[in-house]
């Protein structure tokens, strides 16, 4: 479809096959859908991950951006199957789908050519076993140190670039011992230990307090910046993926619904959720205060999971819908892009911007 | 600015299945709870009501008289007159076997009724009052924990000697410290909630709390834990009659039959098996229904 | 640090709360027999006084004693030491069978949209539930319709259970049922921290709209600080169970005067901030003290 | 840590202390008078003072008590009613039997019990993990003297492999002890591996939920990895638990047991003196088996400081 090398904007969203491994492309997922046997909760999501890029995934519960990660990794829950095409271009050259590749192998990539910080820093720790050995687990299985003592000794540099106080003591304590904000760094420890190609945060500060989050967004940027690792970094705040990421995923009921630039996509949003969203989370307004009880608001509430309309996902609550919105909109591209056509663009029938709003 | 303030439960113009609150079929979200009947809770269920039936049935309509001794020849294997055969007595063992469920059923109401009367209160009062009195109540059930059904109906025997009712008492009592905590540990969530919060905030008493939050929030946990003691029961009184320390002879019971029966194994093992099988298939039937009850109401076990 | 004497300047009637040296001592379990068993000072010696019909906020985070400072100002804790008037009235050194009349005076929404409605109760009355608790039972059935209606429920939404309704929807339940015995203060903890971003705006704009409507006095508790800038008149600050700061809104987002105010104004990510320039690393040296690049 | 041992430690001793108070106050003040009870309502008054005054019954309760739990304390306590045989030795001879036959009955169950389990819980979406958890389900329904018949009418009555019942001293016979224990020893523990293989599933299930599991699968480990690497310690703590229960319903069990295969031990001297109604004899046998029970908790409490460093501060 697309010559090798760098990857080129094409008409329509990227189909499959989009070569991976040659130039700056880590992450590519074609099509993705994830679902039981009877509710489809992913619908055909499709972007891509530069090395040393930062990707935003956002949207509200049930749009399903926790499971797109998840899919990725190969962590989906029991009885959740997902089709599609997701490659990674890690250490080893991605030839083939994630999707289709098996335990052991899958096995081989998670922690090493990819790695994950999840939303609960409380429970993501085994509370049993003393963090240093929880951080050297993840090397000394991946191989990247010769012996446990040199794994060891890289415990406390990571335990320090990730600025805890007194690593080497650290190290021997018990989850328990630590902070929620403390215990977030050593996930992220463990994350960067085999420095991956990919980086998966899914909502890493929301259970933190804003200034143990502003540290935290601090170390996990300074992280993949240092690694040129590419990062998917997922969150329901807009201001947290304006501030870390330079692209951004909008995500609602399972499916992408706008993409792009974060400067374009949250000052000039086209999707009519997009642009719901921004307005009603933007309490302070432009000029820095809002009059009050003039919050725009997005009517109705989020429908439960797999349960969201056919056709258009957020006809039900967009007061612009009509009866064209009751067949899927088409992905409309919004410009170049030199990650492809489905990194910046919309999927709605009456866009905003431009003139008529 | 009005229609985010309209009656929000019908879904939007364009439609969707119904109101879009109610909980999807699959609980990826935790918003509601699944209502599919599992099979534990299915033949489990089956398996109680059919007890329940036939020791209902025995006080209209048996086989044979019960607990008479026959005309007939003793130790008969199953036959057409004798569906499940004769015993050493000369007594109809279906006949025997159908009262005896009365006194199966009969012993594990009381024992449980026993139970969760003294012990739900004992564990709501524990949860409610965090001072001494709660910890006093805790750690002398804990203490009770350490007298087994079994172990305390024989003391109870030593000193009143066996009777059916002497057994059915015992285990009730020995079963208070199961319900007292069960019900303590549901409590006490149920009193770290916002609505008990909401409740106090809205000047609502101890007791009112206690009656119109605590009390139906741990309704379930207490008939799982009484499904459960129910089976636990049965053993202890199957094991004290056998014994010999629980029902008497002359009367119906299942641990008595197989009492009876240990003498003749070789030439008459069905006298074993059938109390035996009455005996494992009621606990089971009543294990199961607590278990799959237990997966009912529990939100957490589904999807995930 | 401002002097708190200075804040109680409401009008003729009195402050609708008012705390005069207010602490509150949680004793921990013994950790080890050598020291004694750890004491910790969740609110020190808080003074604050809350104007009728003023929008308060506090804002706090974990651990910064807010919680606490909520549960005394309801009444469902006593403090230490110090004095609590709600509408001139002693709160402090009540038993709780002598606060029947603070039951009515002040009503909470609370933070948790699933756990602050009991699950096996319906709907009508959840709502109704303080008006029976103050032995209040003629009328229930109408006003319960009555209050639904006001925070934009459908009637039929009475026969119903929580957990049929969405979290945006239980929150307005819980608005109605804070609203049924007509109080004259609302304390809200937290009420959209737990809301999708879509959703928060509309259970904002109906708390703005009873507190106009009722005539009522907020106290409203966050970690966001764009919330309480959005609906306040004044903010305090805590930290370590101390009030930092109290300041008119404005005043306080302008121009912070304790440097934790400042440092904890840097750490939010802004998304009109951020879309001009703000990087995480920003972010970072804001709360450690430093100017934001 | 000291202090969380200490404070365990006390809680032994108060148990300790209201169980014997609970045991002394039912089997002494409740019944009114145990002599008349060892006697028999035909005796005559004269008899039954004399008793009375012999086994010092006329003195005041407390008094009874504190000689009692003194004589507990010193391992002797005292004599019986009517044969006057001292009950100590008799409790310390039957106590080894039982000891044995629970000894070995829950090494059994627990050998049986882990890898069902662990296997019942990896596999619970499959038809295997199915058909043993409805096997286990079953198993529990069973009682432990019920298996006994069965087993002693097949393997004893019908294929005459083993006796039927009976003892002999280890050192004496040691392959006639084996075949006498082989029986008792599988009852009991067949019913007890079903109980605790469904709760390790139950605890290992509950395990593969937790986040960390998650954080272990994302660093590369194998699902089976991961339970055995960070699963199964943290499993433990559920399971000692039942454990410790498990090992004083053994006690229990083992009453009924020596029953059925006429086991002379605690179970048997228990019953037989409750049939033949020596009250003090049946109260120090009872006593014993909750002390027992009381210790097995206190090494459970102490095991949970082992594997959980959370308790270990009291942080939770």
């Amino acid at each position: 479809m697309t010559t090798p090398g760098r990857v080129v904007a094409t008409d329509g969203p990227a189909g499959p096959g989009g070569p991976v491994g040659a130039g700056r492309t880590v992450l590519r997922v074609d099509g993705l859908s994830v679902g039981t046997r009877q509710t489809p909760l992913l619908s055909d999501v499709s972007f891509s991950v530069d090395r040393g890029e930062r990707v935003g995934l956002i949207g509200e519960s049930g749009s399903g951006k926790s499971l797109t990660a998840l899919a990725v990794m190969g962590l989906l829950p029991e009885g959740l199957g997902a089709s599609g095409d997701v490659r990674l271009s890690a250490r080893t050259p991605a030839a083939r789908n994630l999707l289709g590749v098996g335990e052991r192998e899958m096995a081989r990539v998670r922690g090493d050519g990819m790695s994950m910080v999840f939303q609960e820093p409380m429970t993501a720790l085994n509370p049993t076993m003393r963090v240093g050995d929880q951080v050297a687990e993840v090397m000394l299985l991946h191989r990247t140190q010769p012996s446990r003592s040199a794994a060891r000794r890289r415990v406390v540099e990571l335990l320090g670039q990730v600025d805890l106080p007194d690593p080497a003591h650290l190290a021997r304590s018990y989850p328990h011992e630590l902070s929620g904000g403390q215990r977030q760094r050593v996930v992220l420890a463990i994350a960067l230990a085999n420095d991956p190609a990919l980086l998966i945060c899914d909502e890493p500060t929301t259970a933190l307090d804003v200034t143990v989050q502003a540290t935290v967004l601090d170390l996990v940027v300074r992280g993949v910046e240092e690694r040129d690792s590419a990062m998917l970094f997922i969150t329901h705040d807009l201001g947290v993926v304006a501030t870390v990421c330079e692209r951004v995923l909008v995500m609602y009921g399972g499916r992408i619904v706008e993409a792009g630039p974060v400067q374009e996509v949250f000052a000039d949003p086209r999707h009519r959720y997009t642009q719901g969203l921004v307005a009603a989370s933007d309490l302070a307004g432009a000029d820095g205060r809002r009059g009050r009880a003039q919050l725009p608001t997005i009517p109705g509430t989020v429908p439960p999971a797999g349960r969201f309309p056919s056709g258009c996902v957020f006809r039900t609550r967009c007061t612009h819908a009509t009866q064209a919105c009751a067949s899927q909109p088409p992905w409309t591209p919004r410009g170049k892009h030199p990650a492809g056509a489905a990194a910046y663009g919309h999927a709605c029938v009456h866009p905003a911007g431009g003139d008529d709003d | 600015m009005s229609e985010a303030l309209q009656g929000v439960p019908a879904l939007g113009p364009v439609g969707g299945p119904g109101g879009g609150a109610a909980a999807g079929p699959l609980a990826v979200e935790g918003a509601g709870r699944r209502r599919a009947l599992n099979p534990s809770l299915l033949i489990g269920g089956s398996i109680v009501l059919a007890i329940v039936l036939l020791a209902l049935v025995s006080y209209v309509w048996t086989p044979w008289p019960p607990m008479r001794v026959l005309p007939v020849e003793p130790y008969q294997t199953p036959n057409a007159e004798h569906w499940l055969g004769t015993d050493r007595l000369r007594r109809d063992v279906l006949t025997q076997i159908l009262v005896g469920a009365r006194t199966t059923l009969f012993v594990g109401l009381v024992a449980v009724g026993v139970a969760a009367v003294v012990g739900v209160p004992l564990g709501i009062l524990a949860a409610m009052s965090p001072g001494w009195l709660g910890q006093l109540v805790m750690r002398t059930n804990d203490v009770l924990l350490a007298f087994p059904a079994l172990l305390l109906a024989i003391m109870f025997a030593a000193l009143y000697g066996g009777s059916t009712r002497v057994a059915m008492i015992a285990i009730g009592i020995a079963t208070i410290p199961a319900f007292a905590r069960i019900t303590r540990s549901g409590a006490l969530g149920v009193m770290a909630s916002e609505y008990v919060v909401a409740a106090r905030s809205a000047g609502r008493s101890a007791l009112g709390i206690a009656g119109r939050h605590v009390l139906p929030n741990v309704a379930g946990l207490v008939i799982v834990q009484a499904s459960v003691s129910f089976a636990i029961a049965i053993l202890a009184e199957a094991a004290l009659a056998y014994l010999g320390l629980g029902t008497p002879t002359g009367q119906a019971s299942w641990g008595r039959m197989l009492f009876e029966a240990q003498t003749t194994l070789r030439s008459a093992p069905h006298l074993a098996l059938v109390p035996g099988a009455a005996i494992a298939l009621s606990v089971l039937g009543f294990n199961l229904f607590g278990d799959g009850l237990r997966d009912w109401l529990d939100p957490k076990l589904e999807g995930r | 640090m401002t002097d708190p004497a200075r804040d109680a300047t409401a009008g003729p009637p009195g402050p609708a709360i008012e705390l005069r040296g207010v602490s509150r001592d949680f004793r921990r379990r013994r950790t080890s027999l050598s020291t004694p068993p750890p004491v910790v000072h969740a609110v020190r010696d808080v003074s604050l006084s809350v104007a009728r019909g003023e929008r308060f906020g506090i804002v706090g985070e974990s651990g910064s004693g807010k919680s606490t400072l909520l549960r005394l100002v309801c009444g469902l804790d006593r403090p230490t030491s110090g004095e609590l008037y709600v509408e001139g009235r002693p709160v402090h050194d009540q038993p709780h069978r002598r606060l029947r009349w603070l039951r009515s005076t002040l009503q909470l929404v609370f933070q948790d949209p699933m756990g602050s409605l009991d699950p096996r109760m319906r709907v009508r009355d959840i709502v109704a539930e303080p008006l029976v608790a103050q032995g209040r039972r003629a009328g229930n059935r109408e006003r319960v319709v009555d209050l639904l209606e006001r925070v934009g429920l459908s009637a039929d939404a009475a026969d119903r259970y929580p957990h049929q309704f969405s979290g945006g929807q239980r929150q307005r339940i819980s608005v109605a049922r804070a609203l049924a015995p007509d109080p004259d203060i609302l304390v809200a903890d937290e009420p959209v921290s737990a809301l999708d971003v879509s959703v928060r705006a509309q259970v904002l704009n109906l708390i703005d709209e009873v507190v106009e409507g009722f005539d009522l006095t907020l106290v409203l508790v966050s970690h966001d600080l764009s919330v309480v800038r959005h609906v306040c008149d004044r903010v305090t600050v805590m930290q370590r169970g101390e009030l930092v700061e109290v300041a008119p809104t404005e005043q306080l987002f302008t121009a912070p005067e304790h440097p934790y105010t400042r440092s904890l104004l840097a750490a939010v990510p802004d998304l009109q901030t951020a879309l001009s320039g703000r990087t995480a690393r920003d972010l970072a040296a804001g709360v450690r003290g430093q100017a934001p690049a | 840590m000291i202090l969380r041992l200490l404070q365990r430690l006390v809680v032994l001793v108060t148990s300790l202390v209201v169980a014997s108070l609970v045991v002394f106050g039912f089997m002494r003040v409740l019944p009114g008078d145990p002599a008349r009870v060892a006697l028999g309502v035909n005796a005559s008054d004269a008899a039954v003072a004399q008793l009375r005054e012999q086994f010092g019954l006329d003195r005041p309760v407390p008094v009874q008590y504190l000689d009692w739990v003194g004589g507990l304390l010193t391992l002797d306590p005292g004599i019986e009613f009517v044969s006057r045989a001292a009950i100590g030795p008799q409790i310390a001879d039957r106590l080894q039997v039982t000891l044995w036959l629970v000894v070995a009955s829950m090494v059994l169950a627990l050998v049986i019990a882990l890898p069902v389990g662990l296997w019942m819980a990896v596999r619970h979406r499959h038809w295997d993990g199915v058909v043993l958890s409805a096997l286990s389900q079953v198993g529990v329904a069973v009682p432990a003297f019920l298996a006994g018949i069965v087993l002693i009418s097949v393997f004893a009555v019908r294929l005459r492999w083993v006796p039927s019942g009976g003892w002999v001293v280890p050192a004496q016979d040691p392959v006639g002890f084996l075949q006498r224990l082989a029986l008792p020893t599988l009852s009991l523990a067949l019913v007890q591996a079903a109980v605790l293989a469904r709760y390790i599933r139950s605890a290992v299930l509950d395990v593969l939920r937790e986040d960390y599991l998650r954080t272990a699968r994302a660093k590369g480990l194998r699902p089976v990895q991961a339970l055995v690497r960070h699963g199964l310690r943290n499993a433990a703590v559920p399971v000692v638990t039942v454990l410790g229960l498990q090992l004083a319903t053994l006690l229990i069990g083992a009453v009924v047991i020596e029953r059925v295969f006429v086991i002379p031990g605690l179970g048997s001297l228990l019953l037989d003196s409750v049939a033949k109604r020596e009250l003090l004899t049946v109260q120090a046998v009872v006593m014993v088996l909750v002390v027992a029970v009381l210790v097995i908790n206190f090494v459970v409490d102490l095991l949970y400081l082992v594997i959980d460093p959370r308790l270990r501060t009291g942080a939770r």
